[in-house]
């Protein structure tokens, strides 16, 4: 029998975890002078309450859905992609070679392009971990962290000895040429009779993102691959029993994995940026282990999860703005949200466990 | 013995895993300077309650006494205090230490090592003197056997001075003479006053060294008698509830044309020490081959190689062609696809996934089936309605497709997967340890399917430790030792007594 | 290159080795008992922080250093709670420190200095200033040896020579003690200390508390002897390449202590130089940078010789399910 | 309102960003106004930060740094009415922009005359921050001045590295400063940023010169910097924030004449700066005001005459 049902599980303990890491938070903020509620105010009205602050909420939270995903399949495979933020460094190189070296004649085809390789880059930088953890047994957790450095030195390398263009002294890339500008939010709106922020940088990617938790549903629990990965997953034991290679599923795990984070570029480089910077992702790969967390490694959740990010981002951004609260605080909040879903998970759940359990014995 | 009082006693002892319950109200007395065994099916709570007395669980209720004293016992620093030690039955060792820093640990005397380590030396050799318990103790742990690995374990115990000794089920992983050293062990200590608590599910050792016995079932404790005043039939009614019949009503086989050829099959494991040393067998339709041995030796190993679970050499040929041992092809679809099912020994780690629903896993290993398919999509409905079927007709209870595979009793696992693997109509059927923790009316049952399937047809590989189903389900038997097969027996014209000696590894008068 | 600009970068290794081997001995003592620590930046940032914050407050490098080593203590103790108290994941535990440190030091900063997440710059007696070893003056005429003693021994703050004791010491107290045996089973075979009648529990508060106390000096050393002052991020990847070394070494201490050293000089060589030119073939700095993960990355691929975690490293001891 | 985006170094770096904030302080002080201030923390940002001060209504909005070049001629098109004011930037387009440089040369031609005098060893230090021209473009006037002086004298020359991270990396600031004082240089010149800080202590704990930038770095060691080149962004964001809305775009540049850069002399480094030395960097300001003498920019043709980089 299970301890306790299933609604408690994926609904009542993130909500309690979250709620204790919003109450600590408060206790934060409290703590360095400030106004928890005015905070929270402020970062409403800042990351909700225009068509501005919704374009960058979603902005990130677009970010945020890819490297969420990624984080969320390989967790299904029982593996820990630490490595989102290398695969998405990559990612964002595989996006400016397609948009600086490919005439494009329009901004969809360069989507589908940029996506492409994109995805292929982030793959390829998940694949050697991948492939180290199935044959040779190094933990992969260590291998991803080991890429994201080695990925910001690739990167380090590049932008200031390759594609800095002759001239100009930070190390990034050219501007991409106008052809590869992807519709905002106001673009595509606008066609609707909506008027959305001209200013704000969420784009087309964000339906790419919704696009790619659907397919990642879909694979997840429709498909024999994801069956697979589940399988294996849940016992890897069991897997050998029923012919499940390791070696492929943790291969074409961290593949789709890796691919999603690397994805995320197509949303921060090609659509915000508009050329490739230095420490583009900004984080973005480890938030997406929080929101993988929080939403529970569901593709809906992650959904949610990365809005939530998106708010808190946006919400952050706004406070380090208009007060004296640094944008550190997201980071600490993002810290407690990992700690109380991810860590302390037991903390709540015990509790609640030994709580339904004495219910079912009270009523029988 | 009256006006002395019992070395020890548990009253009312309660513990629950969660929703399972694993001890209930139990209550027990040993009488010091003699052996109590304690016997009970798999899961029937045997373990826990030795490991509540030891301080490794807490229990729910109960109070425990020592020597006529009510004791405390939160950990097992307490145990140890007490007098009490314990092997367990999965060793508490360090692989990567000595023997010697194994038996130190937490009994080491002064912060610094070298003067632990030279006195348990010297305590060491004494007691090798004193109880026959030789091992060399600078060798490492995990490069010395298991029948070593449990010396190691007494030894601790005696280190800390018990006079109380629990073991828990120590001969499942022995050989025969073996055992009976470790028997010797046990009447020495016995006769040095010491108590000692035996638990096993093999009848003949309770009858042959115990002084008492209890007998346990579903966490609750059905009895406790002199042994001499018993027989091991009365014993087995008390274990289960109800009259054993342990025979299976079976015509005899008509063995058909050779399914299964076997040659020179070696097996290493994943440490690279040879497990199967070159076995030779062949199997026919339409008839059982029992595969009898202490486990531990081989014969899971062989039965992963069939199945495709880990790689081989030598040569298998199936209906005439030859099996890949390694490498691509060599996994458990190719084997689904050449007309091989498996029933494996471990239906929680390898024959389900726990948090699969039952129709989930009703596809396990087969979710590659075109029935079950659409393009990359897996058809769930069909699934359901397909799983609907089997419980039906396993009576597996809960009839719940939707419910997870953990949520059902160990019983009804065990149907779930035997239903998915024999109606597949195989030619080939692996089975390990079919009934193991299975109750007697499922024990029945899958028995019966067991052979309904040789008599259509299949050939059937049936590995097992308990030697009864061996005698009840086999057409032949052969029993492995040591990586090797000691010849084969049929069934009427052998006895466990025979039996036991080949699987000492004493190979009798034929080969 | 010959001894005089060998010698510069030769201290600049130690120096720059100093905090690695600290918090890499850190790691040692909390993965030997099977408690897996990706936080061991974050707890160096958290002390770098309260260590220079309570040093310039209090103008005392050592009331700095306590507090240094409190704080990280706490973030350890953090650790414990969601690792072995509630069995949580290990490394999930690692990453949200990490944040946390991140996160909180700039917050308390900028709340108590105004100063854009920093402390004020450390003076006199609120940074540990270089000793001299005994016979430095003297000595540093005789060739070879002279140089070598006085320029590169002597001359580093007294916790550059607490961390390079703290080799030995690790190795005396993990083979030559009772404790020591007690912690390694504890990362090996939980089980096994547990019914041998020794707490697993509060072994591995022990070993993690220990992590904590090491962690906490070098985040001190960074703050308040390598520099003067704390600014946000200081530890630069820091517990990262002390983790690689970890591994690198196999969590044995004489080899962390030469695997830091060893990253120590490829940082120290990657400072002074920008790019490397070896017989006509030039190595960018980034590639000095990376180095020290990829080297990693290769001996956890097995292919020169193979690392092996202690077996119930990263996973909670749990008795009841 | 006004509004300051600093640059990545931050603002409390005790050099560039946190001249600029001297002055809007300053701006803020003396008129009671108040002005709205970000510190950047990634690349990312630069854009998001320009758009949201627009957005709101800021004006002008003062940006710092060579790296809002390309974020600032994306953004400035789209607020038309807004003015910007970019500090390091003289080459983009863009009428509701006013971009400042300064002759950076010029004042590191004086501070490299300084040292020149002051070194006893004959070898004088020059850690830059980031490797673009613009940081060459200090070190090419200060070697210049030090050659003026002794023609003799050694320069060593290092860069902090080729990314941003080298504005604030006071570790590698120190350990370079190490490595030059082993080299013989007896008096340093840090034109890094908040790497500058590491420089300026390590030079102060080992007994040997340095030389601040940017800000009067002066205070942060007395008696132990000898001179700081001024670049005066203080006075830059002053004048823009006072101007408001009227500030006028364009490009300009400030050199010695504008007062844009020179040297710091104050109680600090009173009793370093002797008065012999004195009137020999007067006099070559003069000199260079009156074109007398002709410091080489680096910009023109991308090399430095008397020192490699
Ligand atoms: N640590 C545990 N956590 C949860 N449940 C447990 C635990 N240990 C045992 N159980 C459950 O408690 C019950 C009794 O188990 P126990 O190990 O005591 O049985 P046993 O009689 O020793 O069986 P066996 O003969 O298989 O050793 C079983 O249902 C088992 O699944
Ligand atoms: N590990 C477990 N986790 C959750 N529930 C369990 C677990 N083990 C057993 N249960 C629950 O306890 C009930 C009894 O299980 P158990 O395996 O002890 O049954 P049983 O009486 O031995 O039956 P059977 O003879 O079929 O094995 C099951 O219905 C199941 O719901
Ligand atoms: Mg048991
Ligand atoms: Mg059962």
């Amino acid at each position: 029998m299970d301890k306790m049902p299933k609604w408690a599980d994926v609904v009542l303990i993130p909500l309690i975890s979250l709620i204790l890491a919003a109450a600590l938070s408060a206790l934060v903020i409290l703590g360095i002078g400030e106004d928890p509620v005015a905070a929270v105010k402020m970062m409403v009205s800042g990351a909700l309450g225009s068509t501005y602050g919704w374009g960058y909420t979603l902005y990130y939270a677009t970010n945020f859905m890819f490297t969420g995903l990624a984080v969320a399949v390989a967790f299904h495979a029982r593996l820990f992609n630490i490595g989102g933020e290398g695969q998405a460094m990559l990612g964002g190189l595989g996006v400016a070679l397609m948009c600086l070296y490919v005439p494009w004649p329009h901004w969809s085809l360069a989507l589908i392009g940029a996506t492409t390789l994109a995805a292929l880059f982030g793959a390829a930088w998940a694949m050697i971990p991948a492939w180290l953890q199935a044959k040779r047994g190094s933990h992969i957790v260590i291998t991803t962290i080991m890429f994201n450095f080695i990925a910001s030195a690739v990167l380090n390398y590049v932008l200031v000895n390759l594609m800095r263009p002759k001239g100009s002294m930070d190390p990034a890339t050219a501007r991409f040429p106008e052809a590869a500008h992807l519709p905002t939010l106001h673009d595509l709106l606008a066609p609707l009779g909506i008027s959305f922020s001209k200013a704000a940088p969420a784009n087309v990617s964000l339906l790419v993102a919704v696009a790619a938790c659907i397919l990642v549903w879909l694979l997840i629990w429709r498909t024999r691959l994801g069956y697979e990965i589940r399988a294996y997953g849940h016992s890897e034991t069991g897997a050998l029993y029923a012919g499940i290679s390791p070696v492929k599923i943790t291969m074409i795990t961290m593949l789709i994995s890796g691919g999603l984070a690397g994805m995320m570029a197509i949303n921060n480089v090609m659509g915000e940026a508009e050329r490739l910077v230095l420490n583009a992702t900004e984080g973005a790969g480890f938030i997406g282990i929080a929101v993988a967390l929080m939403g529970r490694s569901h593709p809906f959740g992650v959904f949610l999860a990365a809005i939530l990010f998106g708010f808190l981002y946006q919400g952050g951004a706004e406070l380090a703005l208009w007060t004296s609260i640094p944008r550190e605080l997201i980071v600490v909040i993002q810290a407690l949200v990992i700690l109380f879903t991810g860590a302390l998970d037991n903390m709540v759940r015990m509790p609640l466990e030994k709580l339904f359990l004495s219910l079912r014995r009270a009523r029988t | 013995m009256s006006d002395t009082s019992p070395a020890i006693e548990l009253r009312g002892i309660s513990k629950a895993f969660g929703p399972v319950q694993a001890n209930k109200d139990i209550s027990i007395r040993v009488m010091p300077g003699t052996i109590h065994g304690i016997i009970g099916e798999n899961g029937a709570g045997k373990s826990t309650l030795m490991s509540i007395l030891y301080g490794f669980y807490k229990a729910d209720a109960g109070e425990v006494f020592i020597n006529g004293r009510k004791t405390e016992i939160p950990d097992s620093q307490a145990a140890i205090s007490a007098g009490i030690g314990m092997v367990f039955q999965h060793f508490k060792l360090v692989e990567t230490f000595t023997v010697l820093e194994n038996v130190i640990l937490g009994a080491e005397e002064g912060r610094l090592l070298r003067p632990s380590l030279a006195r348990a030396r010297k305590v060491l050799a004494e007691l090798a003197v004193e109880y026959e318990l030789n091992v060399d103790p600078d060798a490492r742990i995990d490069q010395i056997g298991v029948g070593m690995q449990q010396r190691v374990e007494i030894l601790k115990a005696l280190y800390r001075q018990a006079d109380i000794l629990i073991l828990d089920e120590p001969t499942g992983v022995l050989t025969p003479p073996e055992a009976d050293h470790l028997f010797r062990i046990l009447d020495n200590l016995r006769a040095e006053g010491k108590t000692i608590i035996l638990i096993t599910h093999k009848l003949r050792e309770i009858m042959d060294i115990t002084d008492t016995v209890s007998v346990m079932r579903r966490g609750e404790m059905t009895a406790t008698v002199k042994t001499a005043e018993t027989t091991p039939e009365e014993l087995a009614e008390l274990m289960v509830g109800r009259k054993v019949l342990l025979r299976v009503d079976k015509a005899p086989a008509t063995p058909g044309k050779m399914v299964l050829e076997v040659k020179n099959l070696r097996v290493r494991d994943d440490q690279r020490v040879e497990r199967v040393k070159g076995v030779d067998l062949n199997l026919r339709a339409g008839e059982i081959l029992g595969i009898a041995g202490v486990a531990g030796n081989g014969q899971s190993e062989l039965l992963e190689v069939l199945g495709g679970m880990r790689p081989a050499t030598g040569t298998v040929t199936l209906n005439g062609t030859t099996l890949k041992l390694e490498g691509r092809g060599s996994d458990g679809q190719s084997r689904r696809a050449a007309g091989i099912a498996h029933v494996p020994e471990d239906r929680q780690r390898e024959g389900l996934i726990m948090e699969f629903h039952a129709w989930e896993n009703v596809a396990f290993g087969y979710h590659h089936d075109p029935a079950f398919c659409r393009g990359p999509l897996m058809v769930n409905a069909a699934l359901v309605r397909d799983t609907e079927a089997k419980m039906e007709k396993f009576d597996v209870r809960p009839p719940d497709p939707a419910l997870a595979a953990k949520n059902f009793s160990g019983g009804n696992q065990q149907k779930i997967v035997v239903a998915r693997e024999i109606e597949r109509n195989p030619d080939l059927l692996l089975v390990g340890q079919p009934t193991r923790g299975v109750d007697i009316g499922a024990i029945e049952f899958i028995h019966k399917q067991i052979v309904a399937l040789r008599d259509q047809g299949a050939a059937v590989l049936l590995v097992s430790v308990e030697l009864d189903e061996i005698l009840a389900l086999s057409d032949r038997i052969a029993v492995m030792f040591d990586g090797r097969l000691m010849g084969e027996r049929l069934p009427d014209q052998t006895d466990e007594r025979e039996l036991g000696l080949l699987m000492a590894g004493v190979s009798g008068a034929a080969a | 290159m010959d001894l005089m600009t060998l010698i510069p970068v030769l201290d600049s290794t130690i120096r720059l080795s100093t905090p690695l081997l600290l918090a890499c001995l850190a790691g040692l003592f909390s993965e030997r008992a099977g408690v897996f620590d990706i936080g061991l930046e974050g707890k160096m940032l958290m002390a770098a922080f309260f260590s220079a914050a309570i040093a310039s407050v209090t103008g005392s490098v050592w009331l700095g250093l306590l507090a240094g080593i409190a704080s990280s203590m706490v973030l350890a103790g953090l650790h414990g709670l969601a690792s072995i108290t509630f069995r949580g994941n290990q490394l999930i535990s690692g990453v949200a420190i990490n944040f946390l440190a991140a996160g909180i030091t700039v917050l308390i900063a900028q709340h108590w200095f105004h100063q854009g997440g920093r402390t004020p710059s450390l003076i006199g007696a609120g940074r540990f200033s270089p000793i001299e070893l005994p016979l430095a003056g003297p000595l540093s005429g005789v060739p070879v040896l002279g140089p070598v003693y006085s320029d590169l021994l002597s001359g580093h703050s007294v916790l550059v020579y607490i961390a390079f004791l703290a080799v030995p010491a690790t190795w005396w107290v993990l083979y030559r003690t009772r404790f020591g045996l007690r912690l390694r089973a504890v990362g090996e075979n939980p089980a096994a200390v547990d019914t041998s009648g020794v707490s697993v529990v509060g072994m591995r508060y022990a070993a993690v508390a220990i992590c904590g106390l090491l962690c906490g000096i070098a985040g001190a050393y960074l703050a308040t002897a390598l520099q003067a002052g704390f600014v946000k991020d200081m530890t630069a990847g820091r517990g990262f390449i002390a983790l690689a070394a970890l591994i690198f070494a196999k969590w044995r201490p004489w080899h962390a202590m030469w695997a830091c050293l060893l990253f120590g000089f490829l940082q120290a060589v990657a400072l002074r130089y920008q790019n490397i030119d070896i017989g006509g073939v030039v190595i960018p700095v980034q590639v000095m940078d990376a180095l020290p993960y990829i080297l990693t990355v290769v001996i956890l691929a097995g292919f020169v010789g193979k690392a092996i975690p202690p077996r119930a490293g990263g996973e909670p001891y749990v008795k009841e399910r | 309102e006004p509004a300051l985006i600093f640059d990545l170094g931050g603002k409390f770096d005790k050099s560039f960003n946190e001249a600029a904030f001297t002055g809007a302080q300053r701006w803020a002080d003396e008129t009671g106004g108040s002005f709205r201030e970000i510190e950047l923390q990634s690349e990312a940002q630069r854009e998001q930060a320009l758009r949201r001060f627009a957005e709101a209504g800021a004006n002008p909005i003062i940006t710092m740094g060579f790296a809002m070049a390309d974020p600032l001629s994306n953004v400035a098109p789209d607020y038309p009415d807004t003015k910007f004011v970019v500090v390091d930037v003289t080459w983009i387009k863009g009428d509701n922009i006013r971009q400042l440089g300064f002759a950076e040369h010029e004042g590191s031609y004086l501070v490299g005359m300084l040292a020149a005098m002051a070194s006893k060893s004959g070898t004088v230090g020059f850690i830059g921050g980031m490797d673009v021209p613009l940081i060459r473009h200090f070190g090419c006037g200060y070697a210049q001045g030090v050659k003026a002086v002794n023609p003799d004298a050694k320069i060593i020359a290092n860069m902090t590295g080729t990314t941003p991270a080298a504005w604030n990396d006071p570790v590698k600031g120190s350990e370079l400063t190490k490595a030059q004082i082993s080299q013989g240089a007896d008096v340093i010149y840090a034109a890094a940023g908040g790497t500058g800080v590491g420089v300026l202590q390590t030079a102060a704990d080992e007994g040997i010169l340095s030389i601040g930038v940017d800000s009067n770095q002066n205070h942060l060691h007395p008696g132990k910097v000898l001179t700081s080149m001024l670049k005066r962004v203080d006075v830059a964001v002053y004048d823009a924030m006072k101007a408001g809305n009227d500030v006028e775009p364009g490009v300009f540049v400030l050199g010695l004449a504008e007062d844009g850069v020179g040297y710091a002399l104050d109680d600090n480094n009173a009793a370093l700066i002797t008065p012999e030395m004195k009137a020999a960097a007067d006099s070559a300001r003069d000199k260079i005001i009156s074109g007398d003498i002709k410091v080489t920019s680096y910009y023109e043709n991308d090399s430095c005459p008397v020192l490699d980089f």
